[in-house]
C-alpha cells in the first residue's frame, strides 16, 4: 500500500477545474482546498509507482502551478490493512 | 518385606530403642544442626556462621573454603586467588584428614538427608532391581570434573553440583534447584540403590580420597560375636567393605574399616544387637598395624 | 465508525499536508486524526506544582485523566515540563485516595481517642458545625481557625475568606503560604505598597546577570531555570551569581557561586548597597525622584512565645518605617565593607567585589530571583527589603531584565493566598482588616452589616498551633495542605495542639497524610482537575481549567465543602442578634444564604452543557449542579469588585470567560490589556493614571501614595539559634526536584517514589568523617526539640560546606519538622526553615 | 574402541572389566561434555544482571567464585542474589539487577573483603574505582530530557557526582526560550551502580547499566588520538612547529593556534592592556578608581 499526500497549488481562478480533473484521476481524493489556491490530495494506490507517475501527471493538469509532496507512506505487505482498528 | 520391617529387631531388643539409633540421631542432628547454624544468620540475625558449604565464615573471622572447590578453582588455571582460599581450604582439610574424609558425606551434607530418604522408600517399596556402577565411578567422576574445569576454563561442575546447589537452596532460597534435587531422589529410588552417594557423587570421592589416612575409624574388636545377621551390611551405605573385616580373622586382617569409603556413619554400630563395632582409633591395636596394613590393603583390592 | 488502518494513515497524511499548506482541517479529517489518540478529549489545566504556572493538556478518557502533554502553546513553558508535571496524570490515582468522610468514633460516637470510621457528609458536617458553634459561644470568632492554601483555586480561596472574615467574623483564616510567601508579602508592602513582583519572566530572556538570593531554582522552578539557562548559553556576557548556606544544583551554572554562613545574607545585601554609594555608582536622578530613606525598629525578637528568654531579651518591636535621609542610610551602611562582610560571612573578597560591580554597573541589566531562602528567614521582611534597597539604589526595576523577582512556591501563593485575602490581617485584593475604609469597602461589596468584619488580626500560622496547645482556639478546619508534616516544631507545639483534647481538627485532602492522622475529622477532597480551578502564578498570570474527571467516590471540592458548612449556621449563631438587628432582612437567615445566595454569588445560571470549550465538548461542574448556579463564576466576579470597585487599584482582572479561552492573562488586566511590567510608564496604564504628569518611560510606584519607593535599611542580626558546642551543626532544610512539598501526592507516584524514596542528610564528607559516619550510614539528627532518624549522603546533589546539613521535608517517614524551631520573623511571622542547631550521631 | 583391547584370549572377569570401564568412562565422558557444553551456554549471563564491585572479569569470576554468598550476606541493603538454577546467570553466582536493586556503593565495600577466593578483587578498596558495568543512556529519543523536561534525575541521585554524569546544556530549538538539560555519562568515572536506572522514572529506563564489554565501543588499536598523546608526553612527539609569520595588512593579526584571521582596533586602549581584554566593563583592575570614572564618563 503506498499512501501520499500533496499540497497543490493551483491557479486560484481555475481552482474548481483543477480539483475536478485531480478527482477523476485514479486514487486521488481532494479533501481541502483554500481561495489561494491551494489544495489537499492524497494518493492512495496499492503500487508505489502508480503514485509517482500519478504526481508527475498532476504536473500537467491546465492550471497547476506546482505540487509539493508532504507526506509518503508505503508498506509492501498490506495485509494487516485487511483487520483494520 | 518381611524381613526388612524387623530390621534391628534384635539390637533394639537389646540395648533399646535409643541405643539401637544412637548414631543415626547424633547423625541427623548433627545434619540439621549445621544447617541451622547456616540458617540463624539469615533466620534471628545471630551470625554464628556465613556463608555456605562452599565457603563460609566462622565467627566472621574463621575463613572455611570446600577444598573440592578450591580444587575445581585450581583445575581452571586460575592462580590469583586470595590467600583466605589457601587457609579456609587447609582448614577444611585437616579437619576431615584428622576425623574421617566422607565423614561430610554422612555427619554434614544435605544431600544425605535426601538419599537415606531414597534408601527408606526404596526399602519400603522392595525395589530390588537397577542400574549398576563400576565401584570406582565416583572417581572417575571426580577426574571429569576436574578435567572439565581445566578445559573450559570455569568451574562447571558447579553449575549442577547438587550438594552445594542444594545448601545455598535452602539457606538462600532456591526455585528450579529443587528438580534437580528430585531428580536425585527419584534416582536413588528407582534407578541405582545408593547411587548417587556410593556411586557417583565427586565430591564423596574426593573426601573418600582425604579420608584414607584418618585416625578415626569403625572398629570391629569384637567380631568373633557376630551372628551373621548381615543387617549391618544391609544399612551400610558402602556395603563391599564390611564382610573382610568381619571375616578376615583367619587371614589376619585387622579388625579396622580402613578404606576411605566408609562415611563413619556409625549405622552398623547401632543395628548390631551383639556390639560387634565400635567407633576407634586406626591403630588400636600397634602390634597388627604395620604389619595387616599392606595385607588389608591387598585384599581390598582383590575384592 | 469503524477506522481502517489506512483510514488512519491517510488522515494523518491529509493532516500533515493542511497543515503544512497553512490551512484549517477538515472537521471530518480533524476528528479522524483524534480518533488515533484512542478518543482522547484534550483540555489545557495548569499544572498543580509549583509557583512556576506551566500549563498542561489533560486528555480524558472514559472519565479518566489518561494522558497530559506539556501546553506547547503555553508561553511559559512551550510544551516542556518538569519531572513532577510529567507525573500529573497519576497524582489523582493514588491507589489510597480517601472517598468518604472519617470521624473518630467510639462506642458509635465522636471521641478525640476513637478510631476514625466512616460518616456520612451530614453527619460529619452536623458534628463538626455542634463543636464550632460551642467554640464560638465560648471563646467567641478567636475559638475557631481555618487554614487554607496556596494551592487552593482563587474562589476557594475567596470563599473561606468570605466563610471565616464575613460568615464567622474570626479572622483566624492563615494560608500555608505564611510557610512561604509571607516575609515577601511584608516587604512588598512596606517596599512598594502593592503585592507581587512589577516584572515577568520575559526578564529571563532580557536580563544580562542573574543573581539567585537563596533560591535553588534549577530544582524548584525547573522550567524558568531551563529558560534562564539558555539566556546563559545564548546570551553573550550573560552571567549567573548564585548564593546560597550550601552548594546545590543551581551552582552548576554559576559564574559566581557564593557559598555564605546563614544569616549573613543581611550583611551581603547590606555592603553592596555600600559598595554602590561609596563608589558613587547609585542612579541619583532615580533616587531623588523616585526613593524614600527609611530605618525600621530593630532588635525585635525572633516571633517565639513571649516567655522565651530570646523574647524577653528584645529591645524593639514591630516595623514601624521612619525617614530618614539618603546621608543616614550611606551612613547606616557604611559599617558594612569588603573586609567585615568577607569576614562575616565567610565569603571571599572577590566573590563578594564581583557580586558588588554587576549591581553597580549602570549598563548591566540585573534581575534577582529569591524563594524560600529569603522568606523563611527571622528577618525576612528586611532581608527582601534589601535587595529592593540595591535595585532601587540603581534603578534597575520595573524594566525588561532589570528588577528584584520573588518567585511563588505554590502554583497559586499569589493569585489565591495573596490576592484573595486567607492571611489573617488581609482581605480580597490587597485590603487589610486593620483599615476602617477596608472594613467598609468590603462589607459593601459583601453586603454586611456595618462592623461585622473584625478588626482585628487573626492568628498566623504558628499563632493557631500555640492558641490550640493553650486550649484558647479549639476549632482547626485544615484544606489543601499538610500542615503537621509542615509545620515547625512538631514535638513541642503542632502535635500537642492537634490532639488536646479540647480540640475538635478537621483536615480536608484528598490523600490519608500525616495531618489526616494528626485529626479528628477527615474530609475527602477533589482535587485539581476534578473541579472547575484557576490558579495565580509568580508573574501575575491567572489561569483557569474546568473540570475534567469527577472526584472518586464522595469526595468534595473544598468550595463544596465550606459552602456547605456555611448552611449549618444561622446569622444569629455567627454575629449576634446585635449584628443582624443592623440588617433586619437578614434574621433567620443562613450564612450560606447570606453569603453565597446573595445575588452576586448566584447570579450566574447553571445548567447541563453551561461549561462547554470552543470545539463543543461539554464539561461536568459537580459544584455547580449541586448549588443550581455557576458558582466559580460567580464567586471570581464578585471578587473582581474589590479589584475594581475597591480603594486599592492595580490588582484588576478580566472577566471570567476571558480566562477559559487565554494561557492565562498577566494583571493588571486593563481594557482587554496585559501588564508585563508595572510601574513604568508605557507598559504600566496605572502609572499615567495615578499620575499624568509622569515622564514617558518614567516610573511612577502608585503603590504608596506619594508614588515613591521605600529604601529601609535592615541590618545584620543573628539569628534565633545558631550551632554551639554541643548542637554543632546547621540544619537546613528544603525540597527536591522530584517531590512536591510533604509528599503527599509525589510519593505516590511510583516513579518518583523510586526515583527518591527517602529524605536523606546532606553532610560535608569531613564533616561526616569526624562523625566516623560513611555516606549510607543511619545517622540521628537531634535538636533541643527532637530527632529524626534518617542517612547521610555525602556525596549528593547538595553539598554543604563543613559545619551545615541540608534535610529534605517531603518524607513523611522522616518528619523533620520534629527538629525545627519555631522562630519566625516578627514582622511576617514566616517560619525560619532554614536555620536552626542539630547534632548528628550514629544510629 | 576398549574392545580393541581384548585381542589376546582374556579371562571372562578381566573381559567384562574392561568391557564396564570402557561404559563407564563413555558415560563420564557424555557426562562431562554435557557439562563443559552446558557451562558454556549457561555462563553467558544476561546483560542486565550486574556482579558486585570488584568482580575479576568474567572468566576468572566464573573460575574463582565458590558462589558461597559471603557477599550477598555482608551487603548492607541486601541488593545482591545468588542465581537459582535454570536463571539466566551461572548457578550460584552473585549478581543485582539496577532496576530494582542498585548498587548502593557503600564507602568501605563490605562485600569484598569476605570474598574467600578474591573473585571480588580484595584490591578495590575505593568504590568509586569499581567498574561494574557502564551506564548508558540507551534511549535519546524517549528520555525526556533530550525533550526539553526537566528531570535530569539520573544526574540528580549519581553518587560519582558530577563526574560520572554530566550535564550538557543546549538550546531548545523547538521552544526558543528553553535550555535542553542533556545526561553525558563518562565511562572514566561511571562505576555502573545502577542507581540512575533505578531513578529513572520512565516505564522502561532509558539509561540502562551494561556489562562492560557491550556499553564500550573500542578504538581500533592502530589509531592513537593526537592531542591525548601530546598532552602525555608534555609536548609534541615530533620537532615543535616553528614561528609562522604572514603576510597581513595593518590591524590584523593571524593567530596559528586557533583563532585565526584576528582584527584589531589599532588605536583602542584595549590593546594595551591585556587585562581589558578579558573584561569589558570599565572597572577591571582597581574597582573602585574605575568605577568612580566610569560613571563620570558615561553619563
Amino acid at each position: 500500500m503506498s499512501i501520499c499526500s500533496l499540497v497543490v497549488q493551483a491557479r486560484p481562478e481555475n481552482l474548481s477545474s483543477v480539483s475536478g480533473d485531480l478527482s477523476t484521476m485514479q486514487g486521488v481524493e481532494v479533501h481541502a482546498s483554500s481561495e489561494a489556491g491551494k489544495l489537499v490530495v492524497t494518493i492512495d494506490h496499492p503500487q508505489r509507482e502508480v503514485c509517482s507517475q500519478t504526481m508527475m501527471d498532476m504536473q500537467n493538469i491546465p492550471g497547476v502551478l506546482s505540487s509539493s509532496l508532504i507526506y509518503e507512506y508505503f508498506e509492501e505487505n498490506p495485509n494487516s490493512d485487511q483487520e483494520g482498528d | 518385606m518381611a524381613r526388612y520391617t524387623v530390621l534391628g529387631a534384635e539390637a533394639i531388643r537389646k540395648k533399646g530403642w535409643w541405643l539401637a539409633h544412637k548414631w543415626l540421631i547424633l547423625r541427623r542432628l548433627s545434619q540439621i544442626g549445621i544447617l541451622l547454624l547456616f540458617m540463624l544468620g539469615p533466620w534471628a540475625g545471630i551470625w554464628i556462621i556465613k556463608g555456605n558449604l562452599s565457603s563460609s565464615l566462622l565467627f566472621d573471622v574463621v575463613p572455611m573454603t570446600d577444598p573440592f572447590v578450591f580444587l575445581q578453582m585450581l583445575a581452571t588455571g586460575f592462580d590469583r586467588f586470595a590467600i583466605e582460599a589457601v587457609i579456609g581450604a587447609s582448614i577444611i582439610v585437616v579437619f576431615y584428614v584428622l576425623i574421617g574424609g566422607r565423614l561430610f558425606c554422612s555427619w554434614v551434607c544435605p544431600v544425605n538427608l535426601v538419599t537415606d530418604a531414597s534408601f527408606w522408600l526404596r526399602r519400603k517399596l522392595d525395589i530390588r532391581t537397577g542400574a549398576n556402577f563400576l565401584r570406582n565411578t565416583k572417581y572417575w567422576m571426580l577426574g571429569m570434573v576436574l578435567l572439565v574445569s581445566a578445559v573450559s576454563g570455569v568451574m562447571a561442575y558447579e553449575l549442577i553440583n547438587p550438594v552445594s546447589i542444594l545448601h545455598r537452596g535452602i539457606i538462600f532460597g532456591m526455585g528450579f534447584g529443587w528438580f534437580l534435587i528430585a531428580a536425585i531422589f527419584l534416582f536413588d529410588v528407582f534407578v541405582a540403590k545408593r547411587g548417587w552417594c556410593t556411586n557417583l557423587c565427586p565430591m564423596g570421592a574426593f573426601y573418600g580420597l582425604l579420608g584414607k589416612v584418618s585416625p578415626i575409624r569403625v572398629r570391629a574388636d569384637a567380631r568373633s560375636k557376630c551372628n551373621d545377621c548381615a543387617e549391618c551390611f544391609v544399612v551400610c551405605p558402602e556395603p563391599q567393605i564390611i564382610p573382610a573385616i568381619l571375616k578376615g580373622e583367619k587371614r589376619g586382617i585387622p579388625p579396622v574399616i580402613l578404606s576411605g569409603e566408609c562415611t563413619n556413619c556409625g549405622r552398623c554400630i547401632d543395628i548390631c544387637g551383639e556390639d560387634v563395632f565400635h567407633f576407634g582409633l586406626r591403630f588400636d591395636r600397634s602390634r597388627t598395624a604395620n604389619f595387616n596394613e599392606e595385607n588389608n590393603a591387598a585384599l581390598l583390592k582383590q575384592q | 465508525m469503524k477506522m481502517t488502518r489506512r483510514d488512519f494513515i491517510k488522515s494523518q497524511a491529509i493532516a500533515a499536508a493542511t497543515a503544512s499548506a497553512g490551512m484549517a482541517i477538515p472537521v471530518s479529517i480533524a476528528n479522524a486524526a483524534d480518533k488515533a489518540d484512542d478518543g482522547l478529549r484534550w483540555d489545557k489545566t495548569a499544572c498543580r506544582f509549583c509557583g512556576t504556572g506551566c500549563s498542561v493538556l489533560v486528555g480524558v478518557k472514559d472519565g479518566k485523566v489518561v494522558a497530559t502533554q506539556g501546553d506547547p502553546d503555553a508561553p511559559v513553558n512551550k510544551g516542556l515540563n518538569c519531572i513532577k508535571g510529567y507525573f500529573l496524570t497519576k497524582i489523582m490515582y493514588g491507589k489510597d485516595r480517601l472517598t468518604k468522610p472519617l470521624l473518630r468514633k467510639k462506642d458509635g460516637k465522636y471521641d478525640k481517642e476513637g478510631e476514625f470510621a466512616e460518616v456520612s457528609w451530614d453527619e460529619a458536617m452536623d458534628t463538626m458545625a455542634d463543636k464550632w458553634k460551642a467554640a464560638l459561644k465560648e471563646k467567641g470568632p478567636s475559638g475557631v481557625g481555618m487554614f487554607g492554601s496556596g494551592q487552593w483555586t482563587i474562589w476557594e480561596g475567596y470563599a473561606a475568606s468570605k466563610l471565616m472574615k464575613a460568615g464567622l467574623r474570626s479572622n483566624n483564616l492563615d494560608p500555608n503560604a505564611r510557610h512561604c510567601m509571607a516575609s515577601a508579602v511584608g516587604a512588598f508592602m512596606r517596599t512598594f505598597g502593592i503585592d507581587e513582583p512589577m516584572g515577568c519572566y520575559d526578564d529571563l530572556e532580557h536580563a544580562d546577570v542573574f543573581v539567585l538570593w537563596g533560591s535553588n531554582m534549577a530544582e524548584m522552578h525547573p522550567i524558568l531555570w531551563s529558560r534562564l539557562a539558555d539566556t546563559r548559553l545564548t546570551k553573550e556576557g550573560c552571567e549567573v551569581h548564585v548564593l546560597s548556606t550550601f552548594t546545590h544544583r543551581s551552582f552548576e551554572l554559576a559564574d559566581n557561586g557564593i557559598i555564605f554562613k546563614p544569616q549573613t545574607d543581611l550583611a551581603i545585601t547590606n555592603y553592596i548597597a555600600n559598595y554602590i554609594i561609596e563608589n558613587k555608582a547609585y542612579n541619583k536622578e532615580f533616587i531623588d525622584k523616585h526613593v524614600n530613606f527609611n530605618k525600621t525598629p530593630t532588635d525585635i525578637g525572633y516571633g517565639l512565645r513571649p516567655e522565651h528568654p530570646l523574647e524577653k531579651k528584645k529591645t524593639g518591636k514591630g516595623g514601624k518605617l521612619t525617614r530618614i535621609s539618603f546621608e543616614e542610610f550611606a551612613e547606616a551602611v557604611k559599617p558594612y565593607t569588603l573586609d567585615y562582610t568577607s569576614e562575616l560571612s565567610g565569603v571571599p573578597k572577590d566573590q563578594l567585589v564581583k557580586l558588588a560591580k554587576v549591581f553597580a554597573d549602570p549598563k548591566k541589566k540585573v534581575t534577582s530571583y529569591w524563594t524560600m531562602g529569603f522568606n523563611q528567614h527571622t528577618r525576612g521582611v528586611w532581608v527582601n527589603s534589601n535587595v529592593y534597597n540595591i535595585h532601587l539604589l540603581m534603578g534597575k526595576i520595573s524594566e525588561p531584565g532589570n528588577g528584584p523577582f520573588s518567585l511563588t512556591g505554590q502554583p497559586s501563593a499569589c493569585g489565591t493566598a495573596r490576592e484573595v485575602g486567607t492571611f489573617a490581617h488581609r482581605l480580597p485584593a490587597d485590603l487589610v482588616v486593620k483599615k476602617e475604609g477596608h472594613r467598609k469597602a468590603a462589607e459593601k461589596i459583601w453586603k454586611l452589616p456595618e462592623g461585622t468584619i473584625n478588626p482585628k488580626p487573626g492568628y498566623h500560622a504558628v499563632l493557631m498551633h500555640r492558641k490550640m496547645k493553650d486550649g484558647e482556639m479549639n476549632c482547626y478546619w485544615q484544606l489543601c495542605n499538610n500542615n503537621l508534616q509542615a509545620s515547625p516544631n512538631f514535638n513541642e507545639e503542632s502535635w500537642p495542639g492537634w490532639r488536646n483534647p479540647a480540640n475538635f481538627v478537621t483536615v480536608s485532602d484528598p490523600y490519608p497524610t500525616v495531618s489526616a492522622m494528626g485529626a479528628d475529622l477527615i474530609l475527602p477532597t477533589a482535587m485539581w482537575a476534578e473541579k472547575e480551578g484557576a490558579y495565580g502564578n509568580s508573574e501575575r498570570r491567572t489561569q483557569f481549567w474546568r473540570q475534567q474527571v469527577k472526584a472518586p467516590g464522595e469526595s468534595q471540592s473544598d468550595m463544596w465543602q465550606m459552602m456547605e458548612f456555611a448552611k449549618r449556621f444561622t446569622v444569629e449563631e455567627a454575629w449576634g442578634e446585635e449584628q443582624v438587628a443592623k440588617m433586619p432582612e437578614y434574621a433567620g437567615k443562613t450564612l450560606y444564604d447570606v453569603l453565597f445566595e446573595n445575588g452576586q454569588v448566584n447570579k450566574f445560571p447553571y445548567e447541563e452543557g453551561t461549561v462547554k470549550d470552543e470545539r463543543g465538548n461539554v464539561y461536568d461542574n459537580d459544584e455547580s449542579a449541586h448549588f443550581g448556579y455557576y458558582a466559580q463564576k460567580g464567586l471570581f466576579e464578585e471578587y473582581r469588585k474589590f479589584q475594581w470597585e475597591g480603594p486599592k487599584k492595580g490588582h484588576e482582572m478580566a472577566e471570567y470567560d476571558a480566562y477559559h479561552k487565554a494561557r492565562g492573562l498577566r494583571w493588571p488586566v486593563l481594557d482587554g490589556k496585559e501588564t508585563l511590567w508595572r510601574f513604568r510608564e508605557g507598559y504600566d496604564p496605572h502609572v499615567k493614571a495615578f499620575n499624568p504628569d509622569v515622564a514617558k518611560g518614567d516610573v511612577y510606584f502608585y503603590g504608596n501614595k506619594d508614588g515613591r519607593a521605600n529604601i529601609i535599611f535592615g541590618p545584620y542580626e543573628p539569628p534565633a539559634e545558631s550551632p554551639d558546642k554541643e548542637y554543632d551543626l546547621w540544619l537546613c532544610t528544603g525540597r527536591v526536584l522530584e517531590h512536591w512539598h510533604s509528599g503527599s501526592m509525589t510519593r505516590r507516584v511510583p516513579e518518583l517514589y523510586r526515583a527518591v524514596p527517602d529524605a536523606l542528610v546532606y553532610m560535608h564528607p569531613k564533616d561526616a568523617k569526624k562523625r566516623r559516619l560513611r555516606s549510607g550510614a543511619k545517622i540521628k539528627v537531634q535538636t533541643r526539640r527532637g530527632e529524626v532518624l534518617s542517612r547521610v549522603e555525602t556525596r549528593g546533589r547538595n553539598t554543604p560546606p563543613e559545619g551545615l546539613v541540608f534535610f529534605p521535608w517531603f518524607d513523611a517517614g522522616r518528619l523533620v519538622n520534629k527538629l525545627t524551631l519555631d522562630a519566625t520573623d516578627p514582622l511576617s511571622k514566616e517560619t525560619d526553615y532554614k536555620k536552626c542547631a542539630c547534632k548528628v550521631l550514629k544510629a | 574402541m576398549s574392545d580393541s583391547a581384548s585381542k589376546k584370549p582374556a579371562s571372562k572377569g578381566r573381559r567384562r572389566f574392561l568391557i564396564d570401564s570402557a561404559r563407564t568412562a563413555c558415560g563420564i565422558g557424555l557426562l562431562g561434555l554435557g557439562i563443559g557444553i552446558y557451562s558454556k551456554s549457561a555462563s553467558s549471563m544476561a546483560p542486565m544482571a550486574i556482579r558486585p564491585p570488584g568482580a575479576l572479569d568474567e572468566a576468572d569470576f566464573l573460575a574463582s567464585c565458590t558462589r558461597c554468598g559471603l557477599c550477598v550476606r555482608d551487603c548492607p541493603y541486601n541488593i545482591l542474589k545468588l542465581a537459582d538454577v535454570g536463571e539466566d546467570v551461572p548457578t550460584g553466582t552473585p549478581y543485582f539487577m539496577a532496576r530494582t536493586d542498585p548498587c548502593e556503593m557503600c564507602e568501605d565495600i563490605p562485600c569484598i573483603p569476605v570474598c574467600p577466593t578474591g573473585a571480588l578483587d580484595h584490591k578495590l578498596t575505593d568504590i568509586n574505582e569499581a567498574r561494574m558495568g557502564l551506564a548508558v543512556v540507551v534511549d535519546q529519543e524517549i528520555c525526556i530530557a533530550f525533550l526539553g523536561l526537566r528531570c535530569e534525575v539520573c544526574f540528580n541521585v549519581c553518587p560519582v557526582r558530577g563526574d560520572a554524569i554530566t550535564l550538557d546544556y543546549r538550546h531548545n530549538e523547538r521552544s526558543g526560550k528553553h535550555a535542553l538539560f542533556i545526561p553525558i555519562v563518562h565511562s572514566d568515572a561511571c562505576t555502573g551502580c545502577g542507581l540512575c536506572e533505578r531513578a529513572c522514572i520512565l516505564d522502561e529506563a532509558a539509561i540502562k547499566i551494561f556489562p562492560m564489554h557491550l556499553a564500550k565501543g573500542e578504538l581500533g588499536k592502530h589509531y592513537r588520538l593526537g592531542w591525548e598523546k601530546k598532552d602525555e608526553a608534555g609536548g609534541s612527539l615530533v620537532t615543535p612547529d616553528q614561528e609562522h609569520r604572514y603576510n597581513l595588512p595593518e590591524g590584523m593579526r593571524y593567530d596559528h593556534t586557533g583563532e585565526g584571521l584576528i582584527f584589531d582596533q589599532a588605536n583602542a586602549p584595549a590593546m594595551t592592556t591585556p587585562d581589558a581584554t578579558i573584561e569589558e566593563t570599565p572597572f577591571s583592575s582597581n574597582p573602585l578608581e574605575t568605577l568612580k570614572k566610569g560613571i563620570q564618563e558615561a553619563d
